[in-house]
């Protein structure tokens, strides 16, 4: 077995590279992905060594970006296109839903869309507008795409490989504020499938369930309520379309209760999307209803204010305390 | 640049000069398919709109008036081209092989597509497009695959493969147009930008999308760009010629600009009366592309038996999508689900488990 | 009072002239709304009257609609701005969502976006691709954004009013299906406030909710089971962004039963917000999970199988039934 | 077009004959002012980049060598006009009367604004732009506005307003920059596309954006279209004021790209030793914007006492904005809320409550 320990951005390297080494047709785009690595220099090295035409430093111009990985994917090609920040999807958005997103339906199977987007999201970087966005409901809600989101570096390695090698259109989202935490990875032993929702703390009295950079909030909050004499079930759900409910819904049906964590608004988000699944298939075992924890319904503040936007352990506690004495 | 005057006689203008050459390479056979192409699509597009009245389609857009920058520009593309169409160049798909009856199933809304793009039988004719512009880009990406590949810029025009891609005056405001050119101009693509100027969006003139000619944007770019009389069939085969060899042979993109007029209505739920002049209208039917060719042709000695002949086929392909239109199946209710992603989804499997019980439930009168 | 009976596209063009002869700056905009008076003719005549400095046939550019709205706004100008079909809004999203939505933010209220956006959407009208969806969730997701659909004639001419009185971006949700159904509309009083659902049928065992032409499926399946004994209270929600949660909860409080229907994808959308959220304050009450209806997780299909796919009032029935049977 | 050359000698070149008259009105102390505007800037923004990397900024944006190109065209547009930033402009900002801690506000994340647009004492000035390309029709829109409104084209240019947008090499790939210009042609609208092509969108040359010069894209759509030399102050300054001048009195939108170097990093998270070369580096800096005017001043006379006046200008600046950036109040977090909406809004008010009550368990200990 090789376990290397690594931080997330280079195991998303690794992982890059190991795809790019495997399969000639993958091919990476982006804006300042070649010579400068990308600004959080995920793509380091790999133009140099795979050369101008797999690593290309586009125009700036997401439509133009993303249409030109469709007709890339139709010549044959595998391209993963990053994505700058968070913020700067948007313009693509039209090619993203109307077109990556329906062409293999549109096509009747004849043509498949194996495009990756990987866009860095999140807070925690106290950087400014439109950098520190979670846009995922966005795509969780558009049919044609898949949706996932990886929160350590082993998963990262595993799960861009795989995104890679599935002949779908993925949204691969980056917890950008984890890119520099180390983690083990195993090259050796692929990680749970893309879409598994994964139960990474066992716990009794409670299930917390999120994803990308809430995890690691949500396993401090099981660890700060352990001490209090709660016992906290903790699920990575990974995979954000499709869900992956059976891990979730076991647990719920032991537990009774859930608390869901997301940096995203919560109106019209996968928070309620998920807590209305499983109040649904987990009705009798509920004793309290889904609490909901996530980003208010605002943009994104200034970054002077984000320790007050996004979840931390305390709201995660407040939520679970709110559920347990339900 | 204009080879045939409206009349039909041959008078190249004197940008048309260095194109002689491809145009006096077509023989009589050549010249007469040009004819015979965009006369069985008229008799097929007016049909369409006819089996929409009668309820077979959603819709119909007509090429209508479009003919001969169409018919040039598929007859000048080489058969290792791929073609990136809009909606409605139903002379560019027939030419390129697609069954005209898949165009109908697409206006009838019973497919999102209508034919399988990687079936060599479809001429590398991708599937239409509805969201104006989108499919410039995806143009642009398979030009720069073709790049990466060096499947194109050898030097042999028989093997090098290039691309045409339409779009329309309305079309080229979006912002995609504009990306896919940057993008072309910076990757080089063998690629021709095949715009149609049919005067209108709809019930918007050409005038409130562009100030001048629309050709000046792509030379912009540096893309080289022809604006041709849309309506002469041998121009436009020319400059398509010329262009898609200067592109394949490692040129770089290149841009035409056909001046063209939609002589029917948008599609056949537009009523034009609201929007411009029948003057307008009878200026234009008097320039109607169908016409010049058969009186280029008749001036070179062309038969009756040749035109009766071409009304013939014109009549048959009618009558032929008239019968397979009226008996196209309805889709399978389960097909919604088949093909949204290639490869399994657990949603997709629930959901079609569950209409399929859903539907089963009604059989034999239990509800 | 002046009561009129007209069809619903009627009632939209009264309301779109009476804003814009109240207030000089209501301008409209979009492709093909000025001589043609747009494609469903919802703003016939009104170029002819107003001029073409208040009714503009734009370029073919829905960033360029938007972005240029956006500027007029800042002029002081309140434009309604027409997407010509609802599957033709995506190229206007980055402006909708990083501009249109934040600026109001972003300048920390020292400017208002009066802007609205009118989108023709949903079904039933046997259309082909991209003209027959309904994508509502994007905007409800969106912080900043009002999002509103009428689902009668009387609701369309005072909602376009109150949407176009609002100081904020207003997306109006207009259900196209519904253009040419007839209903009263009361020219001298006001409806219900832009953003208040409303029960427009009482009933005690269970309470069906939807917005735009769900709302008179929901009554056609109301009144098939009335004929079973069971008896729907229906609730036109009317407003997806804020949402009137206080009818809609204390109905459920007295049925114990819910069913939600929309015309849009399930997964993370506006139902499983409503559902989730009256699971949350309704817990106790709810005798049954909330019962969702919805289009399917696929692109919405040819129309040739829209039957299949757009919920009707059999699909509503049997969601009611399994939350009879619960 | 260019009237200084580097070394600070006047000498127009022809194309800037015509342009003769505009500088020639310019008096020494509009002179001695350009020089000051972008010496004070400079000193600001060498400061700002030395507040980041004390921690004060999220980030910062270097203005540094871009000086000319924005002085000359904000001190040719009319107090009347409006100006719509991209967010590097820091030249402009102040010029047009921003107080420049507002701008480090912004970069420290305290805000996403940082002063009022409508406030007069703000020159007109638009919030700074980050999503590129998203002000450009914007200000088109502002600009068709003004034509509605009969606030231009009276032919008194003391009255009629303008708009002047920037944006740069790389956000001019963008779709919007486009449409945007569509819109500028079709509705004629009284605007000055302002495009600082600095030969860089972070790592990637303007090679990658445009085969030609971006100057013939604008020119493509019918809009004049003027190169310059954007290290000289005087070119930008007597193109802007002409061509604003044309559009205000009615000629419709003007385009100037305006050729300069992005000296510094693109923003204090950059390192542009990755991508390019300190030769380009030294070969611009010769052409240092600052250099050639204080070069030309020198050669009509200015004396030391001038240049260091400005230099204390800058100095004192400098130490105005650290001292203020430094005691900046971190925002009051229930302004989350404040201003989502202009209406009241019911999720606004439950949110806000709630933080407000969740935020006071912690004081007193209680959690
Ligand atoms: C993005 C987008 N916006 C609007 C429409 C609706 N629409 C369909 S065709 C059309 C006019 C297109 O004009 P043009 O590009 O000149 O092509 P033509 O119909 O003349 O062939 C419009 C507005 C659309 N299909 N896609
Ligand atoms: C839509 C969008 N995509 C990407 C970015 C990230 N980004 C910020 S600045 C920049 C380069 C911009 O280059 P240019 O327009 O030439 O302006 P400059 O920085 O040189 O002034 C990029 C890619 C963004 N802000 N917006
Ligand atoms: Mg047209
Ligand atoms: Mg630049």
């Amino acid at each position: 077995m090789t376990f290397e320990t690594m931080p997330f951005a280079r195991a998303m390297n690794a992982g890059l590279r190991r795809a790019m080494e495997e399969n000639p047709r993958v091919m990476l785009m982006g804006e300042d992905i070649g010579k400068l690595g990308g600004v959080f220099r995920v793509t380091e090295h790999l133009q140099r060594d795979f050369g101008e035409n797999r690593v290309l430093d586009t125009p700036l111009a997401e439509a133009g970006i993303v249409g030109s990985a469709i007709g890339l994917a139709m010549a044959g090609f595998r391209p993963v296109v990053e994505i700058q920040f968070d913020g700067f999807v948007f313009p693509a958005f039209d090619q993203i839903t109307t077109q990556l997103a329906k062409l293999t339906n549109r096509h009747e199977g004849t043509i498949s869309m194996p495009v990756v987007i990987r866009i860095p999201y999140g807070g925690h970087i106290g950087a400014i507008e439109h950098h520190q966005e979670s846009p995922e409901a966005y795509f969780a809600h558009t049919p044609g795409l898949r949706v996932v989101s990886p929160s350590t570096p082993n998963d990262a390695y595993w799960m861009i490989q795989d995104a890679i090698a599935s002949d779908d259109p993925v949204i691969f989202m980056e917890p950008k504020s984890r890119y520099w935490q180390k983690g083990e990875v195993d090259t050796d032993h692929r990680a749970a499938p893309l879409h598994a929702s994964r139960v990474i703390r066992g716990g009794s009295d409670i299930t917390l369930v999120g994803h990308g950079a809430m995890v690691s909030v949500l396993l401090q909050a099981a660890s700060i309520a352990e001490g209090e004499g709660i016992s906290c079930e903790v699920i990575d759900v990974r995979s954000l379309s499709p869900i992956d409910y059976d891990p979730i819904i076991d647990s719920v049906r032991s537990t009774g209760r859930m608390v869901w964590a997301q940096e995203a608004p919560g109106a019209t988000s996968v928070g309620g999307e998920i807590a209305s699944t499983v109040a649904e298939r987990a009705f009798y075992s509920l004793e309290a209803p889904v609490m909901r924890v996530s980003g208010y319904d605002v943009p994104f503040p200034p970054a002077k204010l984000e320790s007050f936007y996004l979840p931390d352990a305390d709201r995660v506690l407040e939520a679970v305390d709110r559920a347990l004495a339900f | 640049m204009r080879i045939l005057e409206p009349d039909g006689s041959f008078a190249p203008t004197p940008e048309a000069e260095p194109l002689r050459e491809i145009v006096e390479a077509l023989d009589e056979s050549a010249l007469e398919q040009m004819y015979r192409d965009m006369a069985v699509t008229r008799a097929f597009d007016q049909q369409a709109t006819m089996l929409q009245r009668q309820g077979q389609l959603a819709l119909w857009p007509p090429s209508l008036g479009q003919e001969a920058a169409q018919v040039g520009s598929a007859r000048a593309a080489r058969s290792q081209d791929t073609i990136f169409p809009s909606y409605r160049e139903h002379a560019v798909a027939r030419v390129r092989g697609v069954d005209p009856v898949s165009i109908l199933a697409l206006m009838r809304s019973a497919t999102h597509g209508g034919w399988d793009p990687t079936d060599p039988k479809n001429g590398n004719t991708r599937l239409y497009t509805l969201v104006l512009g989108t499919q410039v880009p995806h143009a642009t990406g398979f030009a720069m695959g073709l790049n990466f590949d060096g499947r194109t810029g050898s030097g042999d025009a028989e093997k090098d493969e290039a691309v045409v891609v339409y779009y329309g005056d309305g079309a080229a405001s979006e912002g995609d147009v504009h990306e896919a050119m940057v993008f072309a101009a910076s990757y080089s693509t063998p690629e021709l930008f095949f715009l149609q100027n049919n005067q209108w969006a709809i019930s918007v003139p050409v005038a409130t999308q562009a100030a001048g000619p629309l050709a000046n944007r792509s030379a912009g770019y540096g893309i080289p760009t022809l604006r041709i009389d849309g309506n002469d069939v041998l121009a436009s085969y020319a400059a398509s010629r010329m262009y898609l060899d200067e592109a394949r042979a490692g040129g770089g993109p290149r841009a035409i600009e056909a001046v063209t007029y939609r002589m029917g209505a948008h599609t056949t739920s537009d009523d034009p009366t609201k929007y411009r002049t029948k003057a307008e209208e009878e200026s234009w039917a008097r320039r109607d592309p169908i016409a010049r060719m058969r009186a280029f042709l008749e001036n070179r000695g062309a038969g009756s038996e040749f035109f009766a002949d071409v009304d013939q086929e014109g009549e048959a392909l009618a009558a032929d999508v008239r019968t397979r239109i009226a008996e196209w199946p309805d889709p399978d209710p389960a097909s919604m689900f088949a093909h949204v992603y290639s490869e399994p989804h657990a949603l997709m499997e629930q959901q079609a488990a569950w209409l399929a019980e859903y539907e089963a439930s009604f059989e034999g009168g239990a509800a």
